[in-house]
């Protein structure tokens, strides 16, 4: 028979006030497998943990109630004290007879009643407890960081610099993200590069990190401390360890009318390339799908130009296995093009542009060399519009959120373009000036006041080209919704931020969750923003929504410390709330079925397939098995297992069953 | 006929399978055969009479062993077939479905897809049975339908032949026989009945492909089999499932909708 | 049969650990006051609730029940509430063809922050079986093997 | 093919000549109008404005009507007419709603009927016949002019491109003729004000005039009664804002087509239109 121990707490007065304790641990005294019972006023003072240390000991109980307060109060406390006086901790329990039984009702006969009752079903339940150890997970001291954006450098170097090592895989073939096509950068106006390309070159440098540039993630399997990346080193069809990245291929290849991703379509490059001068690593690739050689099976005027014989026609694509413990997700955003709007030409004028290429016109090292100029007729425009909300805020867009950084942007844009056309007039179209920020509604201001530009408060309904002009038709919220109409040289379209092309895919690949609007989706909105909902994934940046620089740098020194944290144990430590397949004796082994109806109700994909073999090594069955290093204890599976053949540590069948069949027997 | 036997025949000596699962003459209806070699074909029959659902055999290892077999199978076994193939329960290695279609002509399946596209020209309709006693039900109020079902359970003496009937009840232990703890009473008794059936429909949301073995089976006569057709019809197009033609995503319970109703929450 | 006005029933709530427990521990500390008839049951998830556990209630004497929850998209675990809910959509649909009393099962989405939407839920609850009144029908039923008598109808 | 019809107050009107050209062209792509008998008025212009019951029981009963008839499908070739029609559809899938207006019409009402417009009809319908029987193509430069009502709302009307509408375009291009690349497709010709304030038609209207005939349009091509006659009878009005007058002619699609098929201009209307047409 149990020997249980109950402990009634009167909290002071917070309990003992309405409910009769000394009438609740007498009658729980006579409970069947109850040792031993008392109250006292303080259970969580230092003498009330005595006595509860002192009693485990001297009558050899095999479990304890405490009937205090809430568990998600004191559940620690006492679980705590068990385990100091040698009884398993998940053998304590706590009846909740403050803020559900004393703090509810009135002092009468039935708070006490009930308050019985609460201490009775735990009796039960823990008649039916079984000690559990505490899991522990090894954890592999090595991150991966996808992604070598703004976000991705950071967390990189941030985990790097506290010791650990760190893969970064980025797709493109250098690193460096949007933040290197920008011009200026606000508030400051400082270059973009130049506060970029320092950090750019510690990566590469840095002996704790080892970078693959164009490469992607092909798949991820294992889970927190211990997870098994494969990653796709593309062909880059040039031989890193040789070339000395002069250059020589790359001026002399004969496809140079490729649009250029760099300068967002604006410039052009060649088939072999580099995306930049500052890229690192500084040396070319082949882009396969427009060279010569690849296409038509002859060119090879770069391998003729190269002096040292880096050129590798035939390099395929290599897939790579690394162990890493934790992972960063740092893939960044996109923007949408100008061909997403029907009322703005749907693309089909040149000189309406999306906000990142007027950052690569207003770039010294873009496509005009800094110079504001039309991409129809390089002539430097005179009048010009910026639409901020270009998508964003616009349901019927499907786009309802705010893009974040276009306020910011566009003022930016319009005080670039008053400072290097100065006979020039800029106007902004905006629904709202959202400049939350250090410094930022000053830097709006500036615009505004100091530079002239021409801020209107209302929408554009239309922009349409005529006789080399193009007619914005909007209108003017203030001014009693009066119509404007301006014939401007270019318009600037603040596009809405969007999650990156193959983030949807790449979610699926890591089991992240992600919003309807395909960014990764953080594990809890205010108290978890850079944890995924599974174990060991982090975020950062604006892979998770659109945030500019200083936020996502925030964000990636977040991720790199909850990486950093996890790395500080040699073993993981988690709590055993955490379901179980039974396992039997042969010839049954188990009473699941294999139906796997579980597996696809697992938020974490925690079922595996586990394979009973006889001992000749031929299948006998195929069941289901929980991975404890992804299962968080929710229990879907318990409530839909058919058979019973799942159940969860701490909350079992035959516990919960126990409780209910209690509340009610008489 | 001939044609079926001929080629079960030869499919035993050519060894391609060990066994084949069909139909004989039987007393009052055609019983389940199961012949081992080309003299055992020669009893097959196929027709419209033969409606019991051979696809409850064919999770039953000690029955169809490790060789490859083979099952003739009219429609109901087809729909068993691939709910059952969903839930991992068979392979289409071991297994060769044969089936005779409307024209009277042969059709052999060797893979689910085939069999998916087969079963999905035949909608799923209820007979005049269940079309007679679901109205009756439908048109009680909530305590005449108590009532009813409690009448029908009070006949009901726990023999289980419901549960053997059915292909999907393939649990190696059902949870009636688990007692730790004894979520169901053993003892046939009204409620105990009840939290069965009650249980055994909730275990097949989503799964139920309406074939009536259950009733069928029923020794003393409850329309046991209308408990989960009934769900089945509620509930197939709310939660966007087919009966006997299941989506690979999941079972209708182990997943679910953004926008699942939910006006009964408060 | 007593009349409904001194009828005190008995009421089980199945409650996920994150929101609706902690939602209840906030009516505590708020001091917000409700009916003494319900008796809470602590999961970690309403994706754990056993539907079996809930025929049980009735089976022990129960006359009502509440199941309630994290709010759609607040869940812990993501989805488990979701999962929660299509197994009672089903649930219903079942009961309520059997003739079961549906409306003696409250479904809830009670979060960390509405303690006093826990003590209203719980108030109005009370007052709803008290008007319905004892679950007798069921209680009939389960009380067959002592009594035998199911089929004299009283 | 057998269809339901609806022609609506315009066509049997103001518009008669978008009644005969719709009524020609179908004889000759063998198209059957089946016209939905005792219908009335859809309530455009007016009912939408003030009050609501009005404004669905009138379209309710016409789709009521045809639903008894027996037709599954109907063409409403006015753009105004469409768009209740359509819109009414919608806002009944309301129970309440639907209910309610039942209620009014004492009639049943499933709501399942399929609403299309002339053009919807032309690309389903007439495509391959107007490919094949074309004897005189069209060979025009023109101004495609959707106005408002035939793509507006599109989340109701889910209708070709919200801001740059294709379908009208494709069918002229079908005939031989070249279409426009304009910015005035789907602008408002001011029609809400066709009766109380004719010079803020005359400028709208005006404006889409311009652009057209300032990118050498040699006509405008219409499929609304309402802009059509705004940008045909008020053609007076319209040139007095004007710096120059404009002289080119607005016809529908139905004309357009019929003229490339060969079929009379008596036939077609095209005598009654302000402006005279030649092409």
């Amino acid at each position: 028979m149990s020997k249980i121990g109950v402990f009634i707490c009167h909290c002071g007065e917070n309990i003992s006030a309405t409910v009769d304790v000394e009438r609740v641990a007498r009658e729980i005294g006579g409970m069947e497998g109850v040792a031993h019972a008392i109250d006292y006023k303080y259970m969580c003072s230092d003498p009330g943990q005595t006595f509860i240390k002192e009693a485990v000991k001297k009558y050899g109980l095999d479990g304890v109630v405490v009937g205090a307060c809430s568990p998600r109060m004191h559940e620690p406390t006492f679980r705590r004290a068990c385990a100091e006086a040698g009884l398993n901790p998940y053998l304590c329990e706590m009846a909740n007879l403050r803020e559900h039984c004393s703090w509810v009702h009135e002092k009468s006969e039935e708070t006490t009643e009930k308050a019985i009752d609460l201490v009775k079903m735990m009796v039960e339940k823990v008649k039916k407890n079984k000690p559990l150890d505490s899991i522990k997970v090894p954890v592999t001291k090595r991150a991966l960081v996808i992604g070598g954006g703004i976000a991705g450098i950071q967390a990189s170097l941030d985990i790097a610099n506290t010791g650990h090592k760190v893969i970064l895989v980025e797709r493109d073939p250098s690193i460096g993200g949007h933040m290197s096509q920008l011009s200026e950068t606000f508030p400051t106006l400082d270059c973009s590069q130049c506060i970029l390309t320092p950090r750019m070159v510690e990566v590469a440098q840095h002996p704790n990190i080892k970078l693959y540039t164009y490469a992607e993630l092909e798949s991820l399997e294992g889970f927190i401390g211990n997870f098994k990346a494969k990653i796709r080193l593309k062909a880059k069809s040039v031989n890193y360890s040789t070339c000395t990245g002069c250059g020589a291929c790359i001026q002399k290849c004969p496809v140079k009318k490729i649009p250029s991703e760099f300068n967002a379509g604006l410039g052009t490059r060649t088939a072999i390339y580099v995306p930049f001068p500052q890229a690192v690593p500084n040396k070319p690739v082949i882009d396969r799908v427009n060279c010569n050689y690849y296409k038509r099976g002859a060119c090879k005027i770069c391998e003729k130009t190269c002096q040292v014989g880096s050129i590798e026609w035939d390099k395929e694509d290599e897939i790579i296995t690394e162990e890493v413990g934790a992972v960063v997700l740092a893939t960044g955003f996109d923007v949408k093009g100008t061909d997403f709007f029907p009322e703005y030409g749907y693309g089909q004028y040149k000189d309406v542009l999306t906000g990142l290429q007027f950052e690569r016109l207003a770039s010294a090292s873009g496509p005009t060399f800094g110079e504001i100029r039309r991409p129809s007729d390089g002539a430097i425009p005179k009048k010009i519009v910026f639409i901020a909300c270009a998508g964003s805020r616009d349901p019927a867009k499907g786009i309802p959120y705010c893009s974040k950084i276009c306020c910011m942007y566009t003022a930016k844009h319009a005080m670039l373009y008053q400072h290097k056309v100065h006979d020039g007039e800029s106007t902004v179209f905006y629904m709202d000036i959202r400049a939350g920020g250090k410094n930022y509604e000053e830097f709006v201001r500036r615009a505004i006041e100091e530079d002239t530009v021409n801020y209107v408060r209302g929408r554009v309904a239309r922009v349409y080209e005529k006789n080399g002009k193009l007619i914005v038709k909007g209108v003017d919220t203030l001014l009693g919704g009066e119509q404007v109409e301006i014939e401007a040289d270019m318009v600037v379209l603040a596009t809405a931020g969007v999650a990156n092309c193959g983030s949807e895919q790449l979610a699926q690949k890591l089991h992240v969750s992600y919003d309807p609007y395909h960014f990764f989706a953080e594990a809890h909105p205010k108290l978890k923003p850079v944890e995924t909902n599974t174990a060991g994934i982090f975020l950062a940046g604006a892979c998770q929504a659109p945030k500019d620089i200083p936020e996502t740098v925030g964000m990636a020194s977040g991720a790199a410390v909850k990486v950093a944290a996890l790395f500080s144990n040699d073993e993981l430590v988690r709590e055993p709330v955490v379901a179980v397949v039974n396992r039997l004796a042969p010839p049954l082994y188990s009473t699941c079925v294999g139906c796997f109806m579980c597996e696809t109700a697992c938020p974490y994909n925690a079922i595996e397939h586990e394979e009973i073999k006889g001992r000749d090594g031929s299948l006998i069955r195929t069941i289901a098995r929980v991975n404890q290093g992804l299962c968080q204890g929710c229990g879907t599976c318990v409530a839909f297992c058919r058979s019973k053949s799942i159940d969860i540590q701490g909350y079992t069948n035959e516990q919960v069953y126990a409780e209910v069949m209690s509340l009610l027997n008489d | 006929m001939k044609k079926l036997r001929d080629r079960a025949a030869e499919l035993l000596s050519q060894g391609v399978v060990s066994l084949v699962i069909g139909y004989e003459e039987g007393t009052k209806r055609p019983r389940p055969l199961f012949c081992r070699n080309s003299e055992g074909a020669e009893k097959l029959i196929f027709d419209s009479h033969c409606f019991h659902n051979l696809a409850v055999y064919i999770t039953k290892k000690e029955l169809v062993g490790k060789e490859r077999f083979a099952v003739t199978a009219p429609i109901s076994t087809l729909r068993s077939i691939m709910q059952l193939y969903v839930e991992n329960q068979l392979s289409e290695e071991k297994l060769l479905v044969i089936t005779v279609d409307l024209s009277g002509e042969l059709r052999e399946f060797t893979t689910f897809d085939e069999i998916a596209a087969y079963v999905a020209q035949f909608e799923l309709k209820r007979g005049e049975r269940e079309q007679e006693i679901l109205s009756k039900i439908e048109g009680m109020t909530r305590e005449e339908r108590w009532k009813f079902w409690m009448e029908e359970m009070s006949h009901c003496f726990k023999c289980y032949a419901c549960r053997s009937a059915c292909p999907l009840c393939y649990c190696s232990k059902c949870v009636v026989e688990v007692n730790r703890p004894q979520w169901i009473n053993p003892w046939p008794a009204p409620l105990a009945n009840m939290e069965w059936h009650i249980n055994r429909a909730m275990h097949m949301v989503g799964r139920c492909t309406a074939c009536g073995a259950c009733g069928d089976a029923c020794p003393v006569g409850i329309p046991v089999d209308l408990i989960t057709r009934k769900m089945m019809e509620d509930l197939a197009p709310e939660f966007g499932y087919v009966p006997g033609q299941p989506a690979k995503q999941g079972n209708a319970l182990s997943s679910w909708k953004l926008d699942d109703r939910e006006q009964f929450i408060r | 049969m007593s009349s409904n006005t001194d009828f005190e029933p008995k009421i089980i709530a199945f409650v996920c650990n994150w929101c609706t427990y902690a939602g209840a521990d906030l009516t505590g500390t708020s001091r917000l006051k409700y009916a003494t008839n319900v008796k809470i049951v602590r999961f970690p998830c309403t994706g754990r609730i056993d539907f079996l556990l809930l025929l049980k209630s009735f089976a022990q004497g129960a006359d009502g029940v509440i199941v309630s929850g994290c709010h759609p998209n607040d869940c812990h675990y993501t989805s488990g509430n979701f999962h929660a809910r299509r197994r009672w959509i089903a649930f219903r649909s079942i009961l309520d063809l059997m003739g079961v009393d549906i409306r003696r099962i409250q479904y809830s989405w009670v979060s960390a922050a509405e303690g006093s939407k826990w003590a209203d839920l719980v108030n109005n609850t009370v007052a709803d079986i008290r008007a319905l009144g004892p679950y007798a029908e069921y209680q009939k039923v389960a009380d067959y093997l002592e009594k035998e008598g199911y089929n004299e109808e009283a | 093919m057998k269809i339901g019809f609806y022609p609506g107050c315009s066509l049997t009107g103001s518009s008669r000549e978008y009644n005969e050209s719709v009524v020609a062209l179908a004889k000759a792509l063998d198209i059957e109008l089946v016209e939905i008998k005792d219908w009335n008025c859809c309530g455009a212009t007016a009912a939408h404005v003030m009050n609501e019951e009005l404004s669905l029981s009138l379209p309710a009963r016409i789709m009521a009507m045809a639903e008894e008839q027996g037709l599954t499908e109907v063409v409403v070739p006015c753009a105004a007419c469409y768009n209740r029609l359509k819109v009414t559809q919608h806002e009944l899938e309301d129970e309440n709603k639907r209910t309610r207006v039942i209620e009014i019409l004492k009639l049943p009402y499933r709501g399942d009927l399929k609403i299309i417009n002339v053009l919807q009809m032309l690309e389903a319908y007439g495509a391959e016949n107007i490919k094949t029987r074309v004897t005189r193509p069209f060979a025009h430069k023109v101004a495609c002019y959707y106005g408002c009502l035939l793509v507006r709302p599109h989340s109701i009307l889910k209708f070709d491109r919200v801001e740059d509408p294709q379908s009208m375009d494709t069918l002229i291009k079908g005939i031989g003729g070249t279409t426009l690349d304009w910015a005035f497709k789907t602008e408002c010709c001011g029609a809400g004000f066709s009766v109380s304030r004719t010079d803020l038609v005359a400028k709208l209207s005006g404006n889409i005039l311009k652009d057209a005939a300032d990118r050498s349009a040699e006509a405008v091509i219409v499929a609304c009664p309402l802009c059509q006659s705004n940008l045909d009878m008020r053609r007076g009005a319209i040139n007095k804002t004007l710096k120059n007058p404009i002289d080119i002619p607005v016809i529908y699609i139905t004309q357009a087509i019929g003229l490339a098929l060969g079929i009379g201009a008596k036939e077609l209307g095209l005598k009654r239109h302000f402006v005279t047409v030649e092409l």
